[in-house]
């Protein structure tokens, strides 16, 4: 007979229709601004800036080497380098972004300024909570915006963020053994002082 | 006890007549009319706002989805922020379209659907005109649909609408004579075009089994091809190749936008809406009660409950099926369903002059099911593929 | 002579004289069922609803979407005509109009037009088709003949012949 | 002025438009429509006669009005078949154009 499986197909559909009244585990749907998926360690979004401590401004990691700005391939990145200079994470004096601009916008996530830095200095981000009013204004993200702590990228990235906090402790060691004159370490291991830009990390799952 | 279910069911009627009673005589015929019109008006739009969300949620749940949640209850206020978000859109008519033409498309369409609700009864007295020749009507009104399809899609000066409306129309006159030879055996058997008279031919009762002409074998054919063919007509899935969103990506509607694509939208559902009204009329009894005892239930509460019915069949079935091809569309309209119609005309002949009891059925019940069993294994026959040829494309 | 005739036989003319009339053939056909509309209106006016209801499922649904068919698939887009009409307009207008003033002239000077309206006669469906089944039924047939090899017909003229195109 | 009198003046203009159409126009399409313009406004006639002649319950009018329009519709089909063809075969539908009865 020609409506046979016609027929199979309505049952199935009338199966997953009455099912999903019955069976709560048939709507997988998440409800996603109450409810969320348990954020995954190798998601990335957009790019940030890494800084250690309590001040986001001193503790920056970025040495403003605009190695990033050139290997972007779609070009979202703007650094103009300072004229003064900072010790950095391991304690040398060096330059510091007094600029950073990326188009979050025009950014595709490739994660190549991450791979080119040779300061653990950017990183991906996995938050995707990013609406704004204005997509020109809104979506350029500056140096204030784009600064995380270093507990955030814990918090995001436990794995990744232990290795490259040992390869930087590591360094920082290896300056110190260099350099026995040099005083204190400039940057502090992390810390616990708060940080304002600091998410709830993990998320709630339901 | 029964006064109140009477009063109750005559209730919008009754009210209608007390609102006459303030007018001067002679003005009663016009503003009887225009009671009856804006209730259609204002009823089947409320009722296209509550379909749009009934489909969403069912389609929803079919995908062991939710559908709209948000707005309101349930999201039952969802089509409240559809129409809103329609009217507040940018109305962009295409600057090479024709602008008459392009205008009067959907305003045709709309009133063409309205127009279709006239001779429908949706309750024990209440219909706007009960015209003699009532089904007749409906299927005139729905030929002025295809032109409204041509005048959107031509007017608009785009390929996609053009082909859409090319599709739409192909398909709604291939179906459009399965459509009303399947509503002949209804009118042979009822002996009248009023849609009134169809109803009340189908009153009383045997035992509690309704006498509805759904309930015979050639009405039960007639029933289920009006459908098919209801479904093709209102280019709904899985007919919906005029849409075909993958293909021409809207079809004859692509260039319309915010107030008028929301017409548009309006008059499909309403095409639906009016045709399943017309298969309830025709072979579900009308606004009859399914049994003997629940007739103190509003006869108007009946016919809108066998209407959601209906709907909910229409979103089952475009939640389960598949697009048809164009070829398959059109071997099924003129190798199935129009050889069954008319079939099934022969068969409510001998229907009519046999007399009644088990041999009738019998007979008949062979007589149906004998051609659509050796249509549908012509249907299912594996076709021989062969390279295709190109006219013009060489 | 009511206002409802005057309404109705004013947007009767005015369709037909636009479909005569306009430049876009597609336009002509749409101002055309305009006037078929206006007819079939008239028609249920005057209480024959069966034919007036015929007339928009025929000449509205049938015969425009027929016409405007076969004007697009006899269109050659980007030729502009001189003009749309034919090169003698001018006798054909004069015939026309000498045709319409011996016509108004003959209904003017007639005495049989001065009828009164006789009661509506109850024209049911019924009623028609036990015409068309008792006295009118050789023609019924006849109609259905032709008809057929009408269709038939169209079919045949119309379909390509592949062989001679190759 | 009677009513009567009315429809068949309204009548005889749609006949003189579809004339003047048919003769008039050079589109093929457009001059078979005006022909069914003309089948048109005689139908007109013979259902305003049957409203006011002497025996409407006889029908006649109403059936001679049944038959034209289905003969109009036969009559379209075919019309615009052969146009088809013609167009197939000298490659335009202008009536001007079209003036050679050879191959």
């Amino acid at each position: 007979m020609v409506g046979e499986g016609i027929l199979k197909g309505l049952a199935e559909t009338a199966r997953n229709f009455f099912g999903s009244y019955v069976s709560k585990e048939r709507l997988t749907t998440v409800q996603y601004p109450e409810q969320r998926l348990p954020r995954i360690e190798a998601a990335r979004s957009f790019p940030f800036l890494v800084y250690d401590g309590s001040d986001w401004q001193q503790g920056m990691r970025c040495v403003g080497c605009q190695i990033c700005e050139k290997e972007c391939p779609p070009k979202c990145i703007l650094i103009e380098k300072s004229k003064d200079k900072k010790p950095d994470a391991v304690g040398k004096q060096q330059f510091y972004p007094a600029v950073f601009d990326i188009d979050i916008s025009v950014c595709m996530s490739c994660q190549i300024c991450v791979e080119v830095c040779p300061f653990d200095a950017i990183k991906m981000d996995v938050d995707v909570d990013l609406p704004t009013d204005n997509r020109f204004a809104g979506l350029l993200l500056d140096k204030q915006q784009l600064a995380k702590s270093n507990e955030y990228y814990h918090g995001i990235h436990p794995t990744e963020a232990a290795a490259v906090d040992a390869a930087l402790a590591a360094e920082r060691a290896k300056a110190q053994a260099k350099k026995p004159a040099a005083a204190t370490p400039p940057a502090a291991p992390p810390s616990a002082a708060p940080v304002p830009e600091a998410q709830p990390v993990g998320g709630e799952s339901k | 006890m029964t006064q109140v279910f009477v009063q109750l069911d005559q209730i919008f009627v009754i009210v209608k007549y007390w609102l006459l009673g303030f007018v001067p005589a002679g003005w009663q015929p016009l503003v009887s009319a225009i009671v009856s019109v804006v209730t259609v008006v204002i009823a089947f739009p409320a009722l296209f706002a509550l379909v749009t969300w009934f489909e969403r949620k069912g389609l929803g749940r079919m995908q062991n989805r939710y559908g709209p949640n948000r707005a309101g209850p349930a999201g039952l206020f969802q089509p409240i922020a559809d129409a809103i978000k329609s009217l507040t859109k940018e109305d962009i008519v295409p600057l090479a379209a024709d602008h008459v033409v392009h205008f009067l498309a959907p305003v045709l369409l709309v009133t063409a659907a309205f127009l279709a609700y006239a001779v429908i009864p949706v309750g024990r007295n209440m219909i706007v005109v009960n015209l003699n020749a009532g089904v007749l009507f409906f299927f005139a009104v729905g030929s002025v649909v295809e032109l409204s399809v041509f005048m959107a899609g031509w007017s608009s000066r785009s390929k996609y609408s053009l082909l859409g409306a090319m599709r739409a129309i192909a398909q709604m006159i291939s179906y459009e004579v399965p459509l009303v030879l399947a509503s002949v055996v209804v009118i042979m058997q009822a002996g009248s075009l009023s849609t009134v008279a169809i109803v009340e031919r189908q009153a009383g009762y045997t035992g509690i089994w309704p006498h509805w002409f759904v309930f015979t074998p050639w009405g039960f054919v007639g029933f289920a091809l009006f459908m098919i063919a209801a479904t093709a007509e209102s280019n709904r899935s899985p007919f919906d190749l005029p849409e075909g969103e993958s293909e021409i990506i809207a079809g004859y509607y692509i260039e319309y936008s915010g107030f008028k694509f929301a017409l548009f939208f309006l008059g499909e559902y309403l095409g639906m809406m009016a045709t399943s009204g017309m298969a309830i009329t025709l072979f579900l009894g009308g606004w009859a009660a399914p049994f003997p005892f629940l007739a103190w239930i509003p006869s108007y509460v009946w016919f809108f409950l066998k209407l959601l019915a209906l709907i909910f069949g229409f979103i089952w079935i475009r939640g389960t099926l598949p697009r048809l091809r164009m070829d398959q569309l059109m071997n099924f309209a003129w190798e199935f369903i129009l050889p069954m119609a008319l079939f099934n005309m022969l068969v409510a002949g001998v229907w009519h002059f046999m007399p009644p009891g088990i041999p009738r059925w019998l007979v008949c019940i062979a007589m149906v099911a004998t051609p659509c069993i050796l249509l549908s294994m012509r249907l299912k026959r594996k076709k021989k593929l062969q390279l295709r040829t190109y006219q013009f494309a060489e | 002579m009511t206002a409802s005739f005057l309404i109705l036989a004013l947007l009767t003319v005015a369709g037909t004289a636009a479909a005569m009339g306009l430049r876009n053939a597609v336009h002509c056909v749409l101002a055309l069922t305009l006037g078929f509309a206006g007819i079939a209106a008239l028609y249920l006016q005057l209480g024959a609803q069966f034919v007036g209801l015929a007339q928009i499922m025929v000449y509205v649904g049938a015969v425009a979407i027929l016409a405007v068919f076969a004007i697009m698939m006899t269109h050659k887009p980007g030729q502009a005509e001189a003009s749309v009409f034919s090169s003698h307009w001018i006798a054909g207008g004069v015939v026309a109009a000498a045709v319409f003033a011996v016509l108004a002239w003959a209904i003017a000077s007639s005495e049989a037009v001065f009828q009164l309206l006789p009661p509506q006669p109850d024209v049911t469906v019924q009623k028609i088709g036990d015409a068309l089944m008792h006295r009118f039924v050789l023609p019924l047939e006849i109609m259905g003949l032709l008809l057929t090899a009408a269709l038939i017909g169209a079919v045949v003229i119309a379909m390509d012949r592949k062989e001679e195109t190759k | 002025m009677s009513s009567l009198q009315g429809y068949l003046l309204l009548s005889a203009l749609l006949f003189a438009v579809g004339l003047a159409g048919a003769l008039t126009r050079r589109n093929a399409i457009l001059v078979l429509i005006g022909i069914e313009l003309m089948l048109n406004s005689a139908n007109l006639n013979f259902i305003a006669f049957w409203r006011y002649g002497p025996a409407p319950a006889a029908l006649t009018g109403i059936m001679f009005a049944i038959f034209s329009i289905g003969i109009a519709a036969a009559e379209a089909a075919v019309g615009l078949a052969i146009i088809l063809a013609a167009y197939r075969h000298s490659g335009t539908t202008d009536l001007d154009e079209m003036n050679s009865l050879k191959g």
